[in-house]
Formats: C-alpha cells, sequence, structure tokens
C-alpha cells in the first residue's frame, strides 16, 4: 500500500449512538459559562426575586397577619413579569455568541465536517440557552410553587391553583422558546456576538417603543402584536387565566410567536451550513 | 476635514445636512409667520395682542376640546340644553358648539377714573372661530340688533333692558369681540400691533405658568387697582393676603386641575398652605365611606414654596357622574 | 519594487501634530468608517422607524381612524400633533434611540477596532491613544446627529400638523428637542465610552445600565436617582414626560422647585460633568491598558 | 558597533500566569536583523513590546535610545506590519494607507503623495484604487507592508511579512527590505522559517520559549543544526528488513526499534530522505506505512541549544 494512502485512518474508539452529539455540545457550552463569575452573578441576581417571594410566602404561612402577602395566580404571573429583564440579560449573555462566535472563528465548519448533523449542532447551541432561561424561569417559579406548599404544610393552595403546574411550564416554555430560537437565528446572522446582542436588544425595544408611541396617539393598545414583549405579556395572561392586559386578541400574539419561531428555524436552517451560502 | 470623505459618506452628510438644515428653515418660517397665518387657530396667545397691559384677569376654554370631550357627553345627557347656548344664538347668531373654537375673556379695570368713566366698562370676550361675519350680522338684525360702521370695523349692537348696550364686532376674520360696546371700541383701538398685554411683565410671568395644551385656564392678580377694588372691601379683608393665582385644568373623560396661589409674602403662602391642609383634612374626613370622592380627594396633591401655594387633584370620570347625579337630584327636589 | 523611488518628504516632526490635530485626523479616518459599518442596519432602524410610525399615524388620520383623545396609562390626555410628537421624542428617541445608541457606539468606539484587530495601524502612530478615543467619539456624534436629528425633523413635520396642531408653535420645542437630544447622544456616548474602557463585557454593563438601572432608580424617592443619565436630562425636557402625565406642566414646575427635578442649570451641569469626566476617565483608561489582540 | 536600535533589559511580560517572554537583555544594531523561532515562541510577544502595544512586565526596552510605552511621538521614526490579518475592508488601498500616513501629520497632498510612492514600491498602484477586501492574500501582506514604509522610518518591524506570499513576491519583499537596509534604514523581521530569514540578512536572534536562545551570525546558528542528528521514525511491515537496507550507509548514525517502527539518526538528512523516498517506490524494503520526524530542524537546534 502506497504512503500517500495511509495519511487517513479509521477512528476504531468506542462511538456514541448517533443522535446524542448535541448534548455533548450543550455539556460543553453550559461547563464554560458556569466557570465565569460575571455570568454566576447574573444568574445570582436573577435568582434574587425568588428568594424574596421565599421569604414573602415564609411569613404569610407562618403570621396570619402578614396575610397581605399570600401568594395567589396573580403573584406567580408578577414573577414572570419582573423575571423578564433578567430573560433579556441571559439571553444576550448566552446567547449573542452563540454561532456568531463560531463562525468567526470558522468553528462551524469543523463542527460540521464531524460526524454531527446541523440539527444536532443547533439543537446543542439551543440547550445552552434554553438551560440557562429555564433555569431563570421555569425552576424558580416551580420551586416557588413547592416551598409554598411547604411553608404553609398544606395543598391547598395547589390543589385550588393546579393549572398553575402546566400554566407555567407553558408560558416558561413560550417564552423561552421565543427567546432561544430568535436569538439562536441572530447569532448566525453575524460573525460579531456584539453585533448580535445589540441586533437582539435593539428589536425587541425598538417593537416595544413602537408599540408604546401607537397606543399613546390611538388611545388603544389594539397594536400590542407588534412588540414582541408585550406579545408575550399577553399570552401570558391568557395562560395564567388572567384578563389579558391588552385590547389586541391574543390569538394574533400567539401568531406572531409561532411565526417569529418559525422564520427563526428558517433562518438557522439556511445560515447553518458547512459552506457559505453566498446569497 | 472633507477632503478624505468618501462620496457616498459625502451624500450622506450633505442629504442629512440637508433635511436638518431645509426643516429647520421651514420650521423658522412658519414660527414667523404663524400670526398672519389664517389657520392657525390653535395659537392660543394671538389674541392677547387685544387685551390691555393693565388688565387683571384672564380665563380661556379650548372649547372644541371642551365640546369633544367625554365630560361634556355626560353633562349633556343629564342637562341637554346649554346654558345661554339659544340666548346667544338667537341674539347675535352665535352657535357656540358648533362655530367656535375657543374663547379668551379678560377684565381690565381702567386705572384711569376719566377713562373709566368715557368706556363705562372694561370687560371682553373674545371668539375665535368658524365665523361668517355677513351671516352673523343677517342673524342678529332679524333678532333685533343694529349695524353701524366706525373707522371700517362695522359693529352690530343690541340694547339689553338693564344691561346697557351688547355689541359683537370682526377684530380680524374669525375673531369676534362681544362684550359692551366701549370696550369692543377700545379693543379694536387698539389692534394687534398695539401695546398688549405681553408688554405687562407682571402678568406674561403668570401667564407663563400655564400650560398651553390646557382645556381651560385663568389667571389674575390682585394688585392694588386689581380684582380687590371690585371685591366687597368686608370679603378682601378676610381673604388671605393673596397676590396672584393662576388655574389650569385638561378635560376629557375627567377633569384634572390644578391651582397655583402667590401669597404676598412667605409668611403669607405659609399661612395659605396650612389653610389649604386644613381644607383638605376636613374634606377627607366629610367623604369617609364614599369612594368617588375619596378618589377626587387621593388625587389631590398640595406643594409650593417661598411664596407659592399649589394644589392640583383629578376627577375621574366616575365621580363627575356622581357629582352629576348629585346635582340633577338636587335641583329635582 | 519597480523602480527605486523618491524617498517622500521627510515627515519626521518632531513634536508632532497637536492633541486636537490627532483627534480631527482620527475623526477624519473615522468617519466614514463608522457610517458604513455593519451598525448602519440597525441606525436605519432606529432612524426610520420613528419616520414609518409617523406615516403610519398620517395615514390613520387621514382615514379618520383616530379618536383626538384618550388615556395613557390612566391619565386623560387631548391628542393633538404636538401631544404625539412629545410622545415620540420620548418614547422613540429619548428612552430608546439615544441611550442605545449612546450604548452600541460608546462602547465599541475602541473595541471594535480590538475585536477587528485593527486598532494595531492606530497605537503604532504618532498620536496620543487619547486622541483615538477622542476622535472615535466626535465621529460617533456627528454620525449620530446626521442621522437621528434629520428623522427628528421630518417626524416633526409629518406629525405635529395633525389634528390642529400647528407647526410654527411647535417650532421652539424643535428646536429644544433637537437640543436636548444632541446633547443625550453626545452624554450617553461619553459614559459609555468610559464603559467600554472600564469593562470587559461593556455592552452588557450598558444594557443593565439603561435597561436595568436608570427606569428603576429613576422612581426610587432620595439621591439614588443622581446615578442616571435621565435625571439630569429630565431636568431639560420641554416636554412633560410621560411620568407627569397629562397634568400640567404647573405642577412640573412646583416639583421642580421641591428638587424632584433638578432645573436646567443642575441638569446641564451634571451632564457636563458626565461628558468631560467620563471622557477624560476613559481616555486616562485607554493610555494605559493594553490591548492583547485575539490571534 | 553603532548605538542600538533596539534595546532590551531583563525584558519580561506574562499574561496572566502564562509567560510570554522571560527575562530577555538583547541588543539589536542597525541593518537587518531576523528574529527567528517557532509559533509560540515569543516573537510577536517581543515585536509588541518593541513597538509599545504591550507594557512590560518587568525590565525595559528602549527604541531609538528612548523608552517606547506611552511615547507616541516615537512612531515619526518606527514602521510596523503587524502579523494579524486585519483591515478596513471597505476601504481602497490608497484610502487606507493615505488616511494612516496622515496621522503622522503629514498634509492631505503629502500623504497621497507617500501613499502612491508606497504602493509603487510594493507593486501595487495598479491595485490602489480598489477595495482591500477584494485584495488577494498576497496582496494583503503587500498593502500593509507599504502602511509600515509609507512614512519612511528609521526602523522598520515586520512580523512575519512573507506568510501567505507566492515565491515571487516573497521575492520582491526581500529585496524591498534589503534595498532598504542598504538606504541606512533598520529592519526587524521576523519568521519561523530559516530559509526566508536567511535569504534577508546574516544578523539573527533565535527564541524559544519566550527566551533568546542564540543571537549572531546565521552561518554559525546552521553549523550547529547540521551538526545535530536528525531523528526519523518509520512505520513499515517490516522494520528490520528496512533497518539493514538503511544502514549500509554511513549517514546514519543510530537506529532504534520500536512497536512496528524503527527511528534512525541522520547527519544528512537530504540525502537520508532521497534513498527513503526511492525505497517506498520500489517497495524494495517492504512496505512502508509512516514516515515522522519527531524534530524538525529548529525545533532539534533549540533542545540542542537548551540541552
Amino acid at each position: 500500500m502506497p504512503i500517500h494512502d495511509q495519511s487517513y485512518r479509521r477512528y476504531a474508539g468506542p462511538r456514541n449512538e448517533p443522535g446524542s452529539a448535541w448534548l455533548v455540545i450543550a455539556a460543553a457550552g453550559i461547563r464554560t459559562l458556569l466557570g465565569r463569575k460575571l455570568f454566576l452573578a447574573v444568574m445570582l441576581a436573577a435568582w434574587g426575586q425568588f428568594f424574596v417571594r421565599a421569604v414573602m410566602f415564609y411569613l404569610s404561612a407562618n403570621f396570619p397577619t402578614l396575610n397581605v402577602l399570600a401568594p395567589s395566580v396573580e403573584t406567580f404571573r408578577q414573577f414572570f413579569d419582573i423575571q423578564e429583564i433578567f430573560v433579556l440579560f441571559v439571553t444576550v449573555y448566552v446567547g449573542s455568541g452563540l454561532i456568531a462566535n463560531d463562525r468567526r472563528s470558522n468553528a462551524l465548519q469543523i463542527y460540521l465536517s464531524k460526524p454531527l448533523s446541523r440539527v444536532e449542532y443547533v439543537a446543542g447551541k439551543l440547550g445552552i440557552l434554553a438551560f440557562f432561561l429555564l433555569m431563570v424561569t421555569l425552576v424558580p417559579a416551580l420551586a416557588l410553587l413547592l416551598l409554598e406548599a411547604m411553608f404553609s404544610a398544606s395543598l391547598a393552595f395547589l390543589l385550588d391553583n393546579l393549572f398553575l403546574v402546566p400554566a407555567i411550564a407553558l408560558y416558561a416554555l413560550m417564552e423561552v422558546s421565543l427567546a432561544s430560537f430568535t436569538m439562536l437565528a441572530l447569532s448566525s446572522l453575524s460573525t460579531s456576538a456584539r453585533y448580535t446582542a445589540m441586533l437582539y436588544a435593539g428589536a425587541l425595544f425598538f417593537t416595544a417603543a413602537v408599540f408604546g408611541i401607537l397606543r399613546g396617539a390611538t388611545a388603544s393598545s389594539m397594536l400590542a402584536w407588534l412588540s414582541l414583549r408585550a406579545n408575550v405579556e399577553q399570552i401570558g395572561d391568557v395562560i395564567f387565566r388572567l384578563p389579558p392586559r391588552f385590547e389586541s386578541p391574543w390569538p394574533a400574539s400567539a401568531l406572531v410567536v409561532l411565526l417569529l419561531i418559525g422564520l427563526s428555524a428558517l433562518v438557522l436552517e439556511r445560515r447553518v451550513r458547512g459552506v457559505e451560502v453566498v446569497t | 476635514m472633507m477632503a478624505s470623505m468618501s462620496r457616498r459618506t459625502r451624500y450622506v452628510a450633505l442629504a442629512s445636512g440637508g433635511v436638518l438644515a431645509v426643516g429647520l428653515c421651514g420650521g423658522l418660517v412658519a414660527y414667523l409667520n404663524r400670526d398672519a397665518a389664517p389657520g392657525a387657530a390653535s395659537d392660543a396667545l394671538a389674541e392677547l395682542a387685544f387685551v390691555p397691559p393693565h388688565a387683571t384677569a384672564l380665563a380661556f376654554a379650548d372649547v372644541r376640546a371642551v365640546m369633544a370631550s367625554e365630560l361634556r357627553e355626560r353633562v349633556r345627557r343629564i342637562a341637554p340644553d346649554g346654558v345661554g347656548r339659544e340666548q346667544l344664538e338667537r341674539q347675535l347668531g352665535l352657535d357656540i358648539e358648533r362655530d367656535i373654537d375657543r374663547v379668551l375673556v379678560f377684565w381690565a379695570p381702567e386705572p384711569d377714573a376719566a377713562a373709566a368713566e368715557e368706556d363705562g366698562s372694561s370687560g371682553l370676550a373674545l371668539f375665535r372661530g368658524r365665523l361668517d361675519a355677513e351671516r352673523l350680522e343677517a342673524v342678529a338684525r332679524r333678532g333685533g340688533a343694529e349695524v353701524t360702521e366706525e373707522d371700517g370695523l362695522r359693529i352690530v349692537t343690541r340694547e339689553i333692558e338693564g344691561a346697557g348696550a351688547l355689541a359683537m364686532a370682526f377684530l380680524e376674520p374669525g375673531l369676534v369681540a362681544v362684550g359692551e360696546l366701549a370696550a369692543v371700541r377700545s379693543a379694536a383701538r387698539r389692534g394687534p400691533g398695539g401695546d398688549g398685554i405681553d408688554a405687562d411683565a407682571d402678568m406674561m410671568r403668570l401667564l407663563g405658568r400655564v400650560d398651553d395644551r390646557s382645556s381651560f385656564w385663568a389667571v389674575g392678580r390682585f394688585g392694588d387697582s386689581g380684582l380687590l377694588g371690585w371685591v366687597p372691601e368686608q370679603v378682601s379683608e378676610r381673604l388671605p393676603p393673596v397676590a396672584a393665582f393662576a388655574v389650569q385644568g385638561r378635560i376629557n373623560g375627567g377633569v384634572s386641575v390644578s391651582l397655583a396661589v402667590e401669597g404676598r409674602d412667605d409668611a403669607a403662602a405659609q399661612n395659605l398652605r396650612d389653610v389649604v391642609r386644613g381644607f383638605v383634612a376636613l374634606a377627607q374626613l366629610q367623604t369617609l365611606g364614599n369612594p368617588d370622592l375619596q378618589a377626587i380627594l387621593d388625587s389631590l396633591q398640595t406643594g409650593g414654596d417661598g411664596t407659592a401655594v399649589t394644589l392640583s387633584l383629578r376627577v375621574p370620570a366616575e365621580a363627575i357622574d356622581f357629582l352629576l347625579s348629585m346635582l340633577a337630584s338636587g335641583e329635582a327636589s | 519594487m519597480s523602480s527605486p523611488h523618491e524617498p517622500p518628504p521627510s515627515p519626521s516632526r518632531p513634536d508632532g501634530p497637536s492633541f486636537l490635530g490627532s483627534v480631527a485626523r482620527i475623526y477624519d479616518l473615522s468617519f466614514g468608517q463608522m457610517l458604513w459599518s455593519r451598525r448602519t442596519v440597525f441606525m436605519v432602524l432606529v432612524v426610520g422607524g420613528p419616520v414609518a410610525v409617523a406615516l403610519i399615524l398620517r395615514l390613520l388620520v387621514s382615514m379618520d381612524l383616530f379618536d383626538a383623545g384618550g388615556e395613557i396609562d390612566g391619565r386623560p390626555v387631548n391628542i393633538d400633533g404636538p401631544v404625539i410628537f412629545g410622545l415620540m421624542i420620548w418614547g422613540f428617541y429619548l428612552s430608546f434611540s439615544v441611550p442605545l445608541l449612546g450604548v452600541f457606539y460608546g462602547t465599541s468606539l475602541i473595541a471594535d477596532e480590538v475585536e477587528d484587530r485593527t486598532i494595531t495601524y492606530l497605537f503604532t502612530r504618532p498620536v496620543p491613544r487619547g486622541a483615538v478615543l477622542v476622535g472615535k467619539y466626535l465621529a460617533y456624534l456627528v454620525c449620530a446627529g446626521l442621522l437621528v436629528l434629520p428623522s427628528v425633523v421630518l417626524v416633526f413635520f409629518l406629525v405635529v400638523p395633525l389634528l390642529g396642531g400647528s407647526v410654527g408653535a411647535g417650532f421652539p420645542d424643535l428646536l429644544k428637542d433637537l437640543a436636548l437630544l444632541a446633547v443625550g447622544l453626545a452624554v450617553y456616548g461619553a459614559l459609555f465610552a468610559l464603559v467600554g474602557a472600564l469593562f470587559k463585557r461593556p455592552l452588557l454593563t450598558g444594557l443593565v445600565f439603561i435597561f436595568g438601572w436608570e427606569p428603576v432608580v429613576i422612581v426610587v424617592p432620595g439621591y439614588m436617582k443622581r446615578f442616571t443619565v435621565s435625571y439630569y436630562l429630565q431636568g431639560l425636557v420641554p416636554h412633560a414626560m410621560p411620568e407627569d402625565g397629562g397634568v400640567t406642566s404647573l405642577v412640573l414646575r412646583v416639583l421642580q422647585a421641591n428638587e424632584i427635578l433638578p432645573s436646567a442649570t443642575v441638569g446641564l451641569v451634571g451632564l457636563a460633568v458626565i461628558v468631560i469626566g467620563g471622557l477624560a476617565l476613559a481616555v486616562r483608561l485607554v493610555e494605559r491598558r493594553e490591548y492583547v489582540l485575539e490571534q | 558597533m553603532s548605538a542600538p536600535v533596539v534595546a532590551a533589559e531583563h525584558l519580561s511580560k506574562w499574561y496572566g500566569q502564562v509567560i510570554g517572554l522571560n527575562d530577555v537583555s538583547v541588543e539589536v544594531g542597525p541593518g537587518i536583523t531576523g528574529l527567528l523561532g517557532p509559533n509560540g515562541a515569543g516573537k510577536s510577544t517581543l515585536l509588541k513590546l518593541v513597538t509599545g502595544q504591550l507594557r512590560p512586565s518587568k525590565g525595559g526596552v528602549r527604541v531609538l535610545g528612548e523608552p517606547i510605552w506611552g511615547n507616541p511621538r516615537l512612531f515619526f521614526r518606527l514602521g510596523f506590519c503587524p502579523e494579524q490579518d486585519a483591515f478596513y475592508e471597505r476601504m481602497t488601498g490608497m484610502e487606507w494607507v493615505t488616511a494612516l500616513v496622515g496621522l503622522n501629520g503629514l498634509s492631505e497632498p503629502e500623504a497621497a503623495e507617500a501613499a502612491r510612492s508606497a504602493l509603487d514600491t510594493v507593486d501595487l498602484l495598479d491595485a490602489a484604487d480598489r477595495k482591500i477586501g477584494g485584495y488577494s492574500k498576497g496582496m494583503r501582506q503587500r498593502v500593509k507592508l507599504a502602511q509600515a514604509i509609507a512614512h519612511d522610518p528609521e526602523l522598520l518591524v515586520l512580523d512575519e511579512p512573507l506568510a501567505g506570499m507566492d515565491p515571487i513576491a516573497r521575492r520582491k519583499v526581500i529585496r524591498l527590505i534589503k534595498e532598504r537596509a542598504a538606504g541606512g534604514r533598520s529592519v526587524l523581521v521576523s519568521s519561523h522559517i530559516l530559509h526566508e530569514i536567511e535569504a534577508m540578512t546574516a544578523t539573527i536572534l533565535l527564541m524559544h520559549n519566550g527566551r533568546i536562545l542564540a543571537e549572531g551570525n546565521v552561518h554559525t546558528i546552521r553549523d550547529l543544526i547540521d551538526e545535530h542528528p536528525h531523528q526519523v521514525r518509520v512505520r513499515a511491515s517490516d522494520p528490520r528488513g528496512l533497518a539493514r537496507g538503511l544502514i549500509a550507509h554511513d549517514d546514519v548514525l543510530k537506529l532504534q526499534f520500536e512497536d512496528g517502527a524503527v527511528v534512525l539518526e541522520t547527519d544528512r538528512p537530504d540525502a537520508f530522505y532521497g534513498r527513503l523516498t526511492e525505497a517506498a517506490a520500489t517497495g524494495a524494503l517492504g512496505e512502508i506505512h509512516e514516515v515522522s520526524s519527531p524534530d524538525d530542524n529548529l525545533q532539534a537546534v533549540f533542545d540542542y541549544l537548551v540541552k
């Protein structure tokens, strides 16, 4: 056998099942982020509200005079409202560089030259962002629900409002999917993490400002579907069985959210490729 | 510095500088011509040129805004007929609701006794709106008014029993003065070019306190020759020593009102503040158990420092309903 | 490499260009770069958005889909062109475009070139590093001003004449607004130039500042709000801010006397301190800092 | 020796825990000096310290008699061509060089003239009005060189200037560097390829692991490399048969067997590789699977010097 045929040899080691590679990417990304002090500080700040609410729950359960602090469905809805800003910070911090940095250093080609499908690559990256976003939404909210039952030593509130469990899950899932998909799609469009972060924050606040102006000028909130944030809030109210805060129909908001996720998936499909797509 | 810019960059810089320059020039021209422009209806201050410098009280109402407001609707539901509206329409052909954009009323007692005798009285109302001189004259004539012409100014007068002559004249297109004959003449003589209230620094300072966008406002001062001369002495003695006041408000579903009063000195102002606080506390006691009135009082804010005392409150729509219903039932009983 | 060339006139001028001369040259070099940077997309959005909204509003008015009155956050407002314009100045420019432009450009004055690894070319020339920062800051200011201010003028002419508003009467407000926005761009730019020189992840810090810190602290009573930019900007605002709602500016003025809002003088002094102090500190930091470029 | 153009004294630089440059004391004289060493040896760190982009962690460096950190005036006399392939891609070559040389205080026409002259020198005048983004790798290297020489500096510092150039451009750049030295200017140029440096100058600094291993004439150093035996590891189906066939010649000094492979030491690599290739082609000594060298030339001489 001539020498020039000898340069490449088959990998003979053990092999993971195809389809599990995304876990490797996600785990590596999560580990890297957990090693950063600044990021841990952001996460800690994001859990601030959880601790405050936990104390309030404890007080209301143990001191009848502090009954005003007792939780209600609105409490959990408000919890998510306040977490919104941390969802933004985490999305920007974690998500902006996920694909952009790989594109910048040409690592995307290297990834995709491995036995790894594009879907797995995207799933791995999504996993990193979704993990941390769920850590600041779903996990603390469910933990609060659990704490309430433990502090009051009764399942009464939980059983009365059993729908809260699926509502929290559904809301967190929607918020997290929207944030992760759109951020990842933006990240795949650029080679600069900073620029991606700007685009994301810009889009979020720009749509909110447009809605704010039109709301002021038309004296009606029929145009709430224009704002990314208002859409999430509007659907959230419906999920939590509260009166919607805007006049616009909530299915319009749901449609916008679904369209955005679909559009982001489409962008990812086009942009995450081994070779540059020249358009 | 511009030499090294690429052509593209230069175009952008020129285009954006051009937009800025054209916009600023256009705005400046509009600003300088705003009095001359016939359609400059929203400029509240144009009528001030007809107000003499010694005026002691001015009041203004944005009729169009008030008429378009929900409050008006509510009032109409309870009191269908505008008070005095028919009378004015019958006698002078003015329909407040349709024709008038805004009204400025002032009170300017002549400091000079001789002049006062000549002029008789010195209050005048200026109406700005879509007014047709010929139609108004025709209507007024039918109502028994006479039309005379003095120095090119056509004056419609009508004697009213016990109140002297009510006169009306077009000071300029779209601007009608209504008042006693002498006051109308005096305003016409002054004209838009003469010494108006804007020469009176004291009054202009008061006017400066007023927001341009208020639906209505009124300012007044209590100088030696001012309102104090007009208020009976027994009353003025008991009034706290107030130098001037400004009240203004906005109308929509509800009404937001704010009042600013200037005391003669710091001590007087402090005294006034105490009086107001006492009043508020008393009112709070009185309205316990009535959530509508309570809401009004909750919105009530007092403040001010030095010689100023301020008070603002907002009357929400529900409270107005409540007040109106009280009024209606009071009339009925 | 072709024929041996005549050496250019010897440029060895031992004293070199002055600080201001260097600033001017860096400005010259950076202006075009900045205008055509990848942020242009973002700029177009920020600047074109309000104009588009203004056009939509005109359309709505011409189609009579408009109530000349309504409520904003429970406060009644008589809506006419000038009110909408004030709303847009506040909602779009002052609380959105200007801080965001300040953050995005201010934090990347130097960071952009570090990220692109082109900073070497500027730092190995006989210009003080501080002049690089200041020159780029000026380029940002002119660039952002050339885009934001004409957009405001367009919005003014599109929106103010609506519903009985008068362009002439609103003109002084326009001038004040333009000045206010220029000041805002200068202040936020200088502040975030400092943040960019100070922190490793300036963008996140900047976003936390404008969307986390400012809106929260500004409503906290006490002295905390003095650590925000909007506190000082409020002192210069000709339009009542939404917090002041439809209530008259009379109340606003009395509040100012009570130092709930700063006076225009306090506002101007505070802003000047932020601009000069921020830039001076940023210059110091840039002069002393090493930039290790990723390979 | 005349006054040194660069003088480092106990110069050290570390990045956090990583040492980039370790207690270097060296003087660089006028003329061309080559800075030679493998990747990661500390060449770039040294050049960044010399051009004032980094501040020494310890010790000091003087350029043309003055300290360089925080002394921008020195850049009137200094030109630097960095290693990274980074540009204002949207500018044309002419705009870019003009703008940069303008920072030296030249007026607009002076700067344009200097830029034109420099672009002519690097043979880029034809492409001067094209955007840098559209340049080939070699052109980008040359335009980078043009901005470094446009103000005719006394000392030119070049970090890997020949990387990515085709052989013709490489020859031209080497000639350009030599011409500058002949014109009385000094050049400090880094490379990890010995023969590139050899083509430019006989004076070199040899760096490894953040230290200067040797300085002086290149021929002396080349001799060291030749004296030092070269190791070659050959994996073959029949290592012993292969060894028998190769050892017959006297350029093989030593051999040693590993599992399925033989490691040989030779003092004349050229001749040895010739025979090995022949043997592989004819198959006379059995199948050869893989040939590798545990030490390339430079590494070997470094090891030798470090020992």
